[in-house]
């Protein structure tokens, strides 16, 4: 595969609007730096976030997603995450069955107070998925950026 | 068997237990069965058949029938019962409107494997301990039996009937399958392997839809690919990403629900093993919550709508097996 | 040298000394209580200081019966035996500083003593 | 066709240091259905908020979206700004180009692309927001109290006081919890009883307050203002109606060896019994483990000599259903088990006691009327030594990692106690530390130590070995003097580590409130919401949330009672909108939904639905209660078929902010 060295990843963050999203404006507040490429979409608990919503990013030209929520035993919702944590095991056993590189997808825990965690999180992500290149695998002909 | 069934439909139609049967029908061919709907004792005569090609579950068809005016008996193979119960478990079928006779289970005959053999003009096929007599157009040919065995049986879970209200013949066990070796032999390969893998076989995929109208899990009232307000809704795979996304969905909207009962693989006019993506979510959530048979029971939880305090994360799928 | 010999002990040991609340339930627990110069939780105290010199030279080490009752009996679950234990390793490890050789064996056995004891005092107090 | 203004602030130089506001601005104004775009120093300043209000109004709009900091910090100003302007609130959404996008990117170019993409998103997603109106449930104008000591009382008598009626139900006989067993309290070493019991008399005489002793909590359902509580009334044997609490049938009771668990087993009761004197209500209760008449239907004689008819061997339990607005839990406390202690001998030596076990040898109504001897013998005991933290701070599976947080202060009163009631004993305290902040607290501590002699030895005590002449060895270590003592004790008294009752955790599952691991109720939030669980209209009340002493108590108890007065005094209450919701027509009725609903808000009922074909059909469907649903979507990903949404975060709002970041 040609390595493009100019290779900006587009990167969608689900983060839940109690800790994750809480967690990200601490960054924000403390000027920890993280690359533009994260873009957050906020949810109310990362429960919400369907895998049709994952596939989806990919589809339309994500390179990476990534899902946020408050730590396990720490949810607003008392046991969405414990919910999500399974879904997502499964989801990303399940891209990694088909052969989906396994650093496009990512599932952390960052708390409300965590935002030094945010932005280490976000600068990890991009670079693991810088390295892996374009979303080819999962990607939608249609949508394909140039 | 057959004897046995019809003799049996015939008394408890006549006595007003039920007022219909659903079993299967005979069609031109001997291999030719289609589930069908009985309401008198001589369609029964006339059509009935249960032989080694009534393959397909009749679980699913028991959402309709069983909301229908009076009592339907249903023949249920061991495997149809753990769907017959998921869907209970579902709320999808009324118990009480359905009579369920457990009857003996496979192995079925998978026809296109008699007709790999170069077999042709098949007439009737008749199974002498375990050697398969096939009158043809052209004489008679012979197999062994298990070379024409189907998929499905081939990979047989459990000879036990999980619900009934009666049997006809000896109840059987739990099998120790080896039903994961599949999924296991491509868990071991690599990424890039495994997606060349499931490329070629999902590139084949023509969108028939014949999985889903199949699948016993799949009995949503509409479906979140042919309704317009899911934002994914698609007729037909237009790349080679919803020919994914497709699968993907289908099989995790069916996971921790999906009781393997083969149909998927089964019905796929473009042979895709579709099974080994249930199996995968099943093998997974054994290995990673416990071991869980949907269908076993009706009352125990879905590893999907439970949890465990100390369950493992998602970075468990970076830390085993192949990359 | 100490910062060395710290780690050392803290590797050795596997114990966190940091955990200790300094209750003394250890020492007051202890059977060698009076035959110490420094006693568990002086041990468990001296090594979180650094203050490892004098353990290293005290005949304390060699009181410990290694029973383990301080171990059981501590609320945090710092193990002191196992402080113990690892001072006297990094002790007799070092150069000459056996603290049992076997010239000194013919001399001390009497019918009573148990082989058992000799063989388990050789391999506590010899490297 | 959609009319929406774009807004981006500037926020003085936060935002527009780093982002090209202006050209932010200028690249949304191409956006589908954005009529006007525009930027300004202070968005959520007065006069911001005017140019908000203005636009709305001009451009009639049907949306907006405000390029700003975090929607944590101002998305309730501009959704009540629009709702001023007469645009339904929900119809805003907010960009966070400052925390998310200026604040921690440096390069201009990078920072203002970015900002345009997380505009366009929230365009995106504001196209398909929909207006939402809150809802309102009206709320029962009546309080539950889990719990009859001195916290669950005093939340009673506070929520009565402010006119609303209130239940307490207590699993005991009596009401009156762990303080009626208590002699004296620290630090003004007043009698308990004398403070307790008229507060417990107040509480029976009060017509608001309705008190369900021998009662537990069997079911709870519904949220906030509008709880069904079923309340399981325990057999006691006894009309409770009928018993005066003369007496009479505990004193001819035959069965007179039962150990008596208000003087924590130290000597004996009748199977018919009332707790001790004070109790409220003042019934009899009969105990079936021991009556013979339950047991084998011999004797019968209480009922015989109760005049008023009031004792019922055929009596059941019974179940009362109940509504209530909002829900207190006062469950308390009990001390730990020590059996797993073996080097205390507290399971085999009489001798060796609980604190709690010393306050009932002490009490005026205790086994020994007062005087305080040992269990053994009988005998004064001449040396009294106790040990601190007893199973508390402790990293192990026996104890507890917490701090008790009492022990050292009700100590400090029993060995000052024992010291001014009988000169002669020698006491001595072995403490780890001693923690005595609280109001005159030290000066207590300090009086036990300066004026009553007590010996204060920093050490732990290692071991406690009975004798064989009665007397008991302690082994303990004083850590000053750095050695090991040895102490001829008469009597030993542990401060056992205290812990949740155990009916907290059932209670909990059936509140849906959320517990640490050591099975105390968690507060909503530990500095600013310390009485409220996180399950809104659950409050609490005591040590049920940790461990307190009695002042701590009362004062947590009567701030729950002002949030629950708070909460009572509304009429209804106003529900967050953003909830999830089924649509029918696609429900296949299967119960995912309602199985991962935290709060079970879902309901399934059967309805008739016209079918294409001009037939009917009775249909499963679930439904959502907007009130009791607090918006997770939790159900929204478990829906196979798509029929649960989630208003604010639609599946398709959801999608279009994934396309527009991903475009």
């Amino acid at each position: 595969m040609q390595v493009n060295e100019n290779f900006e990843p587009v990167i969608v963050a689900f983060c839940c609007n109690w800790c994750s999203y809480a967690g990200a404006d601490l960054s924000g507040t403390n000027r920890l730096n993280y690359p533009t490429n994260v873009k957050i979409i906020r949810v109310p608990c990362s429960c919400r976030v369907n895998p049709i919503f994952i596939l989806r990013a990919f589809q339309r030209g994500a390179d990476g997603v990534i899902i946020c929520g408050c730590h396990p035993g720490d949810c607003h919702y008392t046991s969405g995450n414990y919910f999500t944590r399974r879904r997502i095991t499964l989801l990303y056993s399940m891209l990694d069955f088909l052969g989906i590189e396994r650093n496009r997808t990512r599932l952390e825990w960052v708390s409300a107070a965590e935002g030094a965690k945010f932005a280490a999180v976000m600068n990890q992500f991009t670079e693991d998925v810088r390295k892996l290149g374009p979303n080819r695998r999962l990607e939608d002909l249609r949508c394909r950026k140039q | 068997m057959q004897e046995a069934m019809i003799k049996r439909a015939k008394e408890l139609l006549a006595d007003g237990t039920v007022n219909r049967v659903m079993g299967w029908k005979k069609g031109e061919f001997v291999y030719d069965t289609t589930p069908a709907v009985f309401e008198t004792a001589e369609e029964l005569e006339k059509e009935f058949v249960c032989n080694d090609f009534t393959q397909a579950n009749l679980s699913k068809y028991l959402i309709k029938e069983s909301r229908k005016e009076g009592k339907i008996l249903a023949f249920l193979k061991p495997c149809d019962t753990y769907s017959f119960n998921q869907l209970l478990k579902e709320h999808r079928i009324i118990r009480e409107n359905v009579y369920v006779i457990g009857i003996p289970g496979g192995p079925k005959l998978d026809m296109e494997k008699i007709k790999a053999k170069g077999i042709s003009g098949i007439l009737d096929v008749k199974n002498e301990n375990f050697t398969l007599k096939i009158e043809t157009l052209y004489g008679t040919e012979t197999m062994p039996f298990y070379e024409a065995v189907s998929g499905k049986c081939a990979d047989c879970k459990s000879k036990k009937h999980v619900v009934y209200d009666e049997l006809i013949g000896e109840d059987g066990d739990v099998l120790a399958s080896r039903r994961f070796d599949m999924v296991e032999k491509l868990e071991n390969m690599t990424s890039q392997e495994r997606y060349d893998f499931w490329r070629g076989e999902l590139s084949k995929c023509i969108r028939c839809n014949a999985c889903r109208n199949v699948c016993p899990a799949c009995t949503c009232e509409n479906c979140v690919f042919d309704n317009p307000k899911s934002g994914i809704d698609q007729k037909a795979a237009a790349d080679s990403f919803e020919e994914n996304m497709f699968h993907i969905i289908r099989a995790f909207h069916v996971a921790g629900r999906c009781t393997d009962c083969g149909e998927c693989s089964r019905v796929c006019p473009q042979n895709i093993p579709l099974h080994l993506l249930n199996r995968k979510f099943i093998k997974d959530i054994n290995s990673l919550y416990g071991e869980y048979q949907a269908g076993a029971d009706t009352t125990s939880k879905c590893p999907l709508t439970d949890y465990d305090t100390d369950d493992c994360e998602p970075s468990i799928v970076h830390e085993r097996g192949v990359e | 040298m100490n910062k060395n010999e710290k780690d050392w002990i803290d590797i050795t040991s596997g114990v966190n000394v940091r955990k200790c609340m300094r209750c003394g339930k250890c020492t007051a627990t202890c059977p060698s209580y009076a035959e110490m110069e420094y006693h568990p939780h002086q041990f468990v105290y001296m090594v979180e200081k650094g203050d490892i010199e004098p353990l290293l030279n005290s005949d304390s080490l060699y009181k410990c019966l290694t029973c383990f009752a301080c171990v059981e009996r501590c609320p945090r679950g710092v193990e002191p035996a196992k402080v113990v234990e690892a001072v006297r390793l990094t002790a007799v490890r070092k150069q000459g500083n056996n603290h049992l050789i076997p010239d000194q064996i013919p001399a001390m056995l009497d019918d009573d003593m148990p082989q058992q004891a000799i063989v388990t005092a050789f391999r506590k107090y010899t490297k | 066709m959609q009319r929406i203004g774009v807004f981006v602030c500037h926020c003085g130089t936060n935002i527009a240091a780093t982002v090209d506001v202006k050209a932010v601005a200028q690249a949304l104004a191409n956006e589908p259905g954005v009529v006007i775009s525009q930027d300004y120093q202070y968005m959520c300043s007065e006069s911001g908020q005017d140019l908000v209000k203005a636009a709305i109004k001009e451009h009639n709009l049907s949306g907006v979206v405000v390029c700003s900091c975090s929607p944590r910090m101002h998305e309730n100003t501009f959704r009540k700004a629009a709702s001023a302007a007469g645009l339904n609130p929900y119809l805003v959404e907010i960009a966070n180009i400052r925390e998310q996008c200026s604040w921690i990117h440096k390069d201009i170019a990078s920072a203002t692309e970015k900002a345009v993409v997380l505009g366009k998103a929230a365009v995106a997603k504001v196209h398909l927001n929909t207006p939402l109106t809150a809802g309102e449930s009206p709320v029962v104008k009546r309080a539950l109290v889990i719990g009859g000591g001195i916290a669950g009382i005093q939340t009673a008598l506070d929520i009565a006081e402010a006119g609303f009626e209130v239940d307490i139900v207590e699993k005991e006989p009596t009401i009156g919890g762990k303080m009626a067993q208590i002699d004296k309290t620290f630090p003004t070493l007043d009698c308990a009883a004398c403070i307790l019991t008229p507060k417990m008399v107040e509480a029976a005489q009060n017509e608001k307050i309705t008190i369900h002793s021998f009662s537990e909590i069997s079911d709870v359902k519904g949220f906030v203002g509008n709880f069904t509580v079923t309340i399981k009334k325990k057999a006691r044997f006894v009309d409770e109606t009928k018993c005066t609490g003369c007496g009479l049938c505990t004193e001819k009771c035959p069965m007179k060896k039962v150990p008596n668990e208000f003087n924590m087993g130290l000597d004996n009761r009748t199977a018919v019994y009332i707790p001790f004197t004070q109790a409220v209500p003042k019934v009899a209760t009969i105990d079936p483990n021991y009556c013979m008449m339950l047991k084998n239907g011999k004797c019968g004689i209480c009922s015989k000599v109760c005049s008023v008819g009031a004792i019922d061997y055929k009596q059941t339990d019974r179940f009362v259903e109940q509504k209530y607005g909002a829900i207190v839990v006062a469950t308390g406390f009990n001390p730990i088990k020590l059996d797993k202690y073996d080097e205390f001998a507290y399971s085999w030596c009489p001798d060796v006691v609980t604190s709690l076990e010393l306050e009932r040898l002490m009490n005026a109504a205790g086994p020994n009327g007062g005087t305080l001897l040992r269990p053994s013998d009988k005998k004064h005991p001449h040396t009294i030594v106790f040990v601190q933290c007893v199973g508390s701070r402790c990293d192990d599976e026996k104890g507890k990692p917490y701090c008790s947080k009492i022990c050292c202060m009700y100590t400090a009163k029993h060995a000052m106690l024992i010291r001014e009631k009988y000169p002669d004993t020698e006491v001595y305290v072995f403490y780890i530390d001693v923690r005595t902040p609280g109001k005159n607290f030290d000066e207590f501590y300090r009086r036990a130590v300066e004026q009553y002699g007590v010996h204060y030895i920093k050490g732990m005590v290692g071991k406690v070995s009975p004798k064989a002449d009665g007397t008991i060895d302690v082994q303990a270590s004083d850590l000053l003097s750095n050695e090991q003592l040895h102490i001829d004790a008469d009597m030993v008294v542990l401060a056992a580590a205290i812990e949740p009752d155990k009916t907290a955790r059932p209670l909990a599952t059936m509140l849906t409130t959320q517990m640490d691991t050591n099975d105390f109720f968690t507060e909503a939030h530990p500095k600013l919401r310390p009485v409220e669980s996180a399950t809104a209209g659950i409050f609490l009340s005591g040590a049920c949330q940790g461990p307190k002493d009695i002042p701590e108590t009362v004062a947590q108890a009567s701030a729950a009672a002002a949030k629950a007065i708070g909460l009572l005094c509304k009429n209804s209450i106003t529900c967050n909108p953003c909830v999830a919701h089924s649509d029918e027509l696609m429900c296949n009725g299967c119960s995912a939904c309602e199985k991962v609903c935290p709060y079970g808000a879902i309901t399934y009922q059967d309805k008739e639905f016209r079918m294409p074909d001009r037939t009917t059909a009775i249909r499963r469907v679930a439904s959502v209660n907007p009130a009791v649903c607090q918006g997770c979507g939790a159900c929204t990903v478990a829906c196979p078929s798509g029929a649960m949404d989630l208003n604010g975060f639609s599946n398709s709002q959801i999608m279009s902010e994934v396309d527009a970041i991903c475009k």
